[in-house]
């Protein structure tokens, strides 16, 4: 890795850090309403992998969706408008968190269903595949998608049909209040992804360098029109399942445990060990960050409201 | 059990889910996290109380948890499915319309499928378009279900009881915005007279609202608002809209000779249709003026908050329909 | 291109699909069995034509290939798919209403999604309850859903290929009972008069009859027998039943004072219900007597050939309905 | 095994073939109308399976759901004036042949929906593991529901919750008039289960004796509480898949092929090789059947017609 790359990626993940605690503030505030969805502490899945797209591969997200917009290339400012339901936000404030779209950025849509998205990747990798051979989709969920029937369909047919596709399994140990061993007795979508010949991998989705490395080749398998591949990524989200949630269901030594293997940290200390970054640099990466973020809440708070009759227009193209 | 003063429309929720528990061994809890109360403790207690063998948080897998429970159903367990907002069952309709619903029928009267789906619907705090949804009209059009909407936190709980008790499928469609409302004072709601009944919230002379889930008190503040200015309106709930209880409808306007219908579904397609097409039938000759319809925009609901209060009918829609029905711009 | 004489509704499905395939190189066919022609011939020679790149062979997995098609259709393919059934687009409806129909307006108008859903409806042949619905109501009751249902042959066409030349989903309807019909004569349809038009399909006085699918034919049997005993009813096809040509319909009440509709869903909660309260509001001053509605009663589609008979609404259902609107016993 | 038992089970067999020749045969003489999925060279499944099976236990079929009604014990009388659309049939009339229902034998019904009945299953496999301890359920389903995500759905909560549940695949390589080849990557049910750790074999569906063999371990761990299994018989329908198809997407070469495999005359060789059966006892126990099925069909042909208003009868309880 040289220093640039090694900047940019800490670039991404100190944006995604910041803008989700500046949610995180306005929500207390009140100048944010809705059903928010935090991603602090799994900063590093959405900044490997995106690191590897172009503003014209295609992304789709969860409900846990602001970091990968961000790490697409989305605009902080625009996102949250978007989440304050401002008319210049992504979606002129019709969308809000769980329904951002920015196509312009290849980010094609997040869901408030669970599970919702995947089917949809399997669409634009297929469009890719017809007539843009080289792009590919990419699709982040959790590991209570798993048990989706979508889920398994979607790996048959993205297997069967060759999509360039990469699947992007979010596994942090819980779906809401309800960890993993609850769910099912296969806790990796790793398993899944194997019995339809898909090549996977799980990894350490705290580590930036190891989701690196298993997503890189994926990529490239999907680039080259040799089918679908499967990431996933063990990680842990740093705050409730949604804002206002008190985490009731977790041990408190449990979040000091991942508290340690904060991905951000993490590549921090690497990087600088490694020699690619010093102090000073990091210091002023996240200060960039920080006033990125103090900008969009500007911009967002400035914003538009939505003229009242913009409600019921643009249902039909 | 009526619920004491106080308590909210949630607490009506799982304290009959407690009683009828107490009552029938045979009734089952199903859902996400509900061994842990659900998102807002609606189950609440309930796994400490009875086990979690019949309080059972199920995978994020609706279209066969709700199967399973038609299956356990068939066989004589009543089980309580939640399905955390309506919005989702899209993911369990060949479940429930094709089999839950038709079994009885297509078995030729051999099976019985006793079982409750509750779950939550309709819009409140910029939740969006996939958390917000009225979809009791396409549930009503389903023979073989019944669909029951409470709009108060007693009838809450005894709506809720009857419809555990009920022999078949039964959708119970919970308010979000309803969960930390209070009745004015307890109201003593027997569980038998509630299934297939409507309920006269308000009378009055001039013009019939009939309104459903949360709009009934919307329509509540309609009416003392245009009280005032000498309009009195009756609001009538129908409770339960599939089996729909027309006599009382028919009734109301046969007496003020004027109807608004005040749904939070979009209007296209919703249930206000299907009440205007039966009240024209019954009442023609009494019929003063069209009919109206209170409803959201044709459009998903969006999140932003001014849009959203935009979509949401409020008492000024009701009073504006009310107007015009009477002549009144 | 207008179908010639002697050519059946299914035929100018299959040409329809040949011609904008041939016109539009983003048109994809996909589905159950596509690439061998479906089951009666639909998408027959297609796959030799345009290869089995752009008609697609699925797997049984309804839910995740009407997302995928909604994914392409995001990117700006064109896609067709066939559910075989609409009674299996119960398996879809996360994808299509959640995801297909609200990315539009979610999006703020970044995103359109050009998709066509053909399907199957109705009942036939006694195939019973799981092949025979009409669930219409429901897709008419989404926000950002087309829905369409054709009666002719040569309309079939017509409407096929402008639903999918339409930037929206486009739910497309097809009545097995009609496959194997031809027009009278050849009718020269132009593509972009259709999608959003009723049509009047015999002119009359004394009654409107509303009547959507097969109904229509049903409606000018109905016609054809009244006529002989004086009263000349006129009947009008929605065609599309959302958007809804409403001013059509009201225009031909006008006249007639009179109005019964015709659907072979089941009466409560199907379409009906939005006509009658749509009309009745538009026309109210020109109404004689209220709008009867004709269609299935509230029960699955029972297998057994009397039965079935007893279940679809005929001629002499509509005849009584015309009747009894004009107060004739 | 001894001679009552093959006997028993070759009359099961018999009784299924002789049943589904006369339904073409009335279905060709328009005596039944409807849409009908014949199971003619799949009897060995339906008649190994329900062998272990009790009245009380709890049968779930697909659309392909004649001989497994008939194996649990259903009366071909009701059942064929059931198809021939009469009020004496299991269901009135009201059901037909997909809908299939006859619950004091603990037949629960069939389904026009691929993949329907088996989350009903897991229903009726909760409600023996609660209040029937040693009682079991059993879903029958055809390789096409596969790839349909409540199949997966259900193989995960059944493995969760150990119920009491026997999946049975009749894989016979084809979804309508389509290979299995064109739908999935994964063509043996088998793989599917043993993802979710539940025990699975693959069998020869066509050897009665395999299938008895694979069978017999499975329920005896569904009673004693150990959890689900599922066993897969590979097998092929001699006719269409609907009657009428006219099948031209098979060859006759593989039909042929098959015919070699029947499983009712393989049965019936290995019974008299093993000194089981005699022709005498063979020639008695087919003609037996046949009259029970022409006893049916008078049964179904003087059945009474449903009263017209049964039309919206019994919609509710
Ligand atoms: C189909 C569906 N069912 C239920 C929900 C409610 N819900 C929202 S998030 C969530 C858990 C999701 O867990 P996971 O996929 O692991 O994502 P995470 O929240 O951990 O990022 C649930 C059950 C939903 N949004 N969609
Ligand atoms: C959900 C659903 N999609 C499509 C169909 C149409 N269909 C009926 S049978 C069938 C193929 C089923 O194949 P399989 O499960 O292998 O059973 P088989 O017919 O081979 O016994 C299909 C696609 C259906 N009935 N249900
Ligand atoms: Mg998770
Ligand atoms: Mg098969």
């Amino acid at each position: 890795m040289d220093k640039q790359t090694a900047a940019s990626l800490l670039d991404t993940m100190y944006l995604i850090r910041a803008f989700e605690e500046k949610v995180s503030e306005l929500y207390a505030k009140l100048e944010i309403r809705g059903l928010l969805h935090l991603g602090i502490g799994q900063e590093a899945v959405a900044a490997a992998v995106c690191s590897f797209l172009d503003r014209d591969d295609l992304l789709y997200s969860s409900h846990r969706a602001h970091g990968h917009c961000l790490a697409k290339g989305g605009d902080p400012r625009r996102l949250l408008a978007e989440l304050a339901g401002k008319a210049n936000g992504y979606c002129g404030g019709k969308g809000g968190s769980m329904h951002i779209s920015a196509p312009e950025v290849g980010f094609m849509t997040a869901t408030g269903v669970v599970g919702g998205t995947i089917p949809l990747a399997l669409g634009s990798a297929l469009f890719c595949r017809e007539r843009r051979p080289g792009r590919i989709a990419v699709v982040f969920f959790g590991d209570g998608a798993m048990n989706m029937g979508a889920f398994q369909e979607s790996l048959n047919i993205a297997s069967l049909w060759k999509l360039p596709l990469l699947f992007v399994c979010e596994n942090n140990g819980y779906a809401e209040f309800t960890p993993i061993s609850a769910h099912t007795l296969v806790e990796r979508a790793s398993e899944h992804a194997a019995v339809y010949h898909i090549p996977t991998v799980t990894v350490d989705g705290n580590d930036l360098l190891a989701v690196l490395q298993a997503v890189e080749p994926a990529v490239a398998r999907a680039r080259s029109g040799d089918g679908p591949s499967l990431v996933e990524c063990l990680t842990y989200r740093m705050r409730g399942h949604y804002e206002g949630d008190p985490s009731k269901y977790r041990e408190l030594s449990e979040l000091q445990e991942w508290k340690s293997k904060d991905p951000v940290a993490r590549f921090v200390a690497w990087a600088i060990d490694a020699g690619l970054l010093d102090e000073t640099e990091r210091d002023a990466i996240e200060a960039a960050a920080r006033s990125k973020v103090e900008a969009a809440a500007d911009f967002a708070r400035e914003g538009p409201v939505p003229e009242r009759d913009a409600v019921s227009r643009g249902v039909y193209a | 059990m009526t619920p004491a003063a106080g308590t909210t429309f949630l607490q009506s929720i799982n304290q009959a889910l407690r009683e009828e528990m107490l009552a029938d061994p045979d009734v089952y809890v199903l859902g996400e996290d509900v061994a842990v109360g659900g998102p807002y403790g609606a189950t609440r207690g309930l796994a400490e109380e009875f086990g979690e063998h019949r309080v059972i948080n199920t995978p994020i897998s609706e279209g066969t948890v709700v199967g399973l429970a038609i299956g356990a159903a068939l066989q004589g367990l009543r089980p309580v499915v939640e399905i955390m907002f309506v919005d989702f069952i899209t993911l369990a309709l060949d479940q429930l319309v094709n089999h839950g619903a038709k079994l009885r029928y297509m078995s030729g009267g051999q099976l019985k499928v006793p079982l409750t789906i509750r779950t939550m619907f309709g819009v409140s705090g910029g939740w969006g378009a996939h958390h917000s949804q009225s979809l009791e009209a396409w549930l009503a059009h389903v023979p073989g279900l019944k669909v029951v909407m409470p709009s108060t936190a007693c009838e809450a709980g005894a709506l809720l009881r009857a419809a555990i008790r009920d022999d078949n499928p039964v959708l119970f469609m919970e308010h979000r915005g309803l969960y930390w409302t209070k009745d004015d004072q307890a109201e003593p709601t027997t569980i038998e007279s509630t299934l297939g009944t409507a309920r006269v919230r308000r009378p009055g002379r001039d013009v019939t609202v009939v309104a459903t889930g949360r709009m009934v008190s919307t329509a509540l503040r309609a009416a003392e608002r245009l009280s005032a200015e000498g309009v009195e309106i009756e609001v009538v709930d129908p409770r339960t809209l599939s089996p729909l209880d027309l006599d009382t409808l028919a009734a109301s306007v046969r007496k003020t000779g004027r109807a608004v219908i005040a749904h939070e579904a979009v209007v296209q397609g919703g249930i206000g249709g299907e009440l205007v097409a039966q009240l024209q039938l019954a009442v023609f000759d009494y019929l003063e003026a069209p009919i109206l319809r209170v409803g959201a925009p044709f459009a998903p609901v969006p999140a932003g908050e001014q849009l959203e209060a935009a979509f949401v009918p409020d008492e000024h829609s009701i009073i504006a329909a009310v107007r015009s029905c009477l002549g009144r711009a």
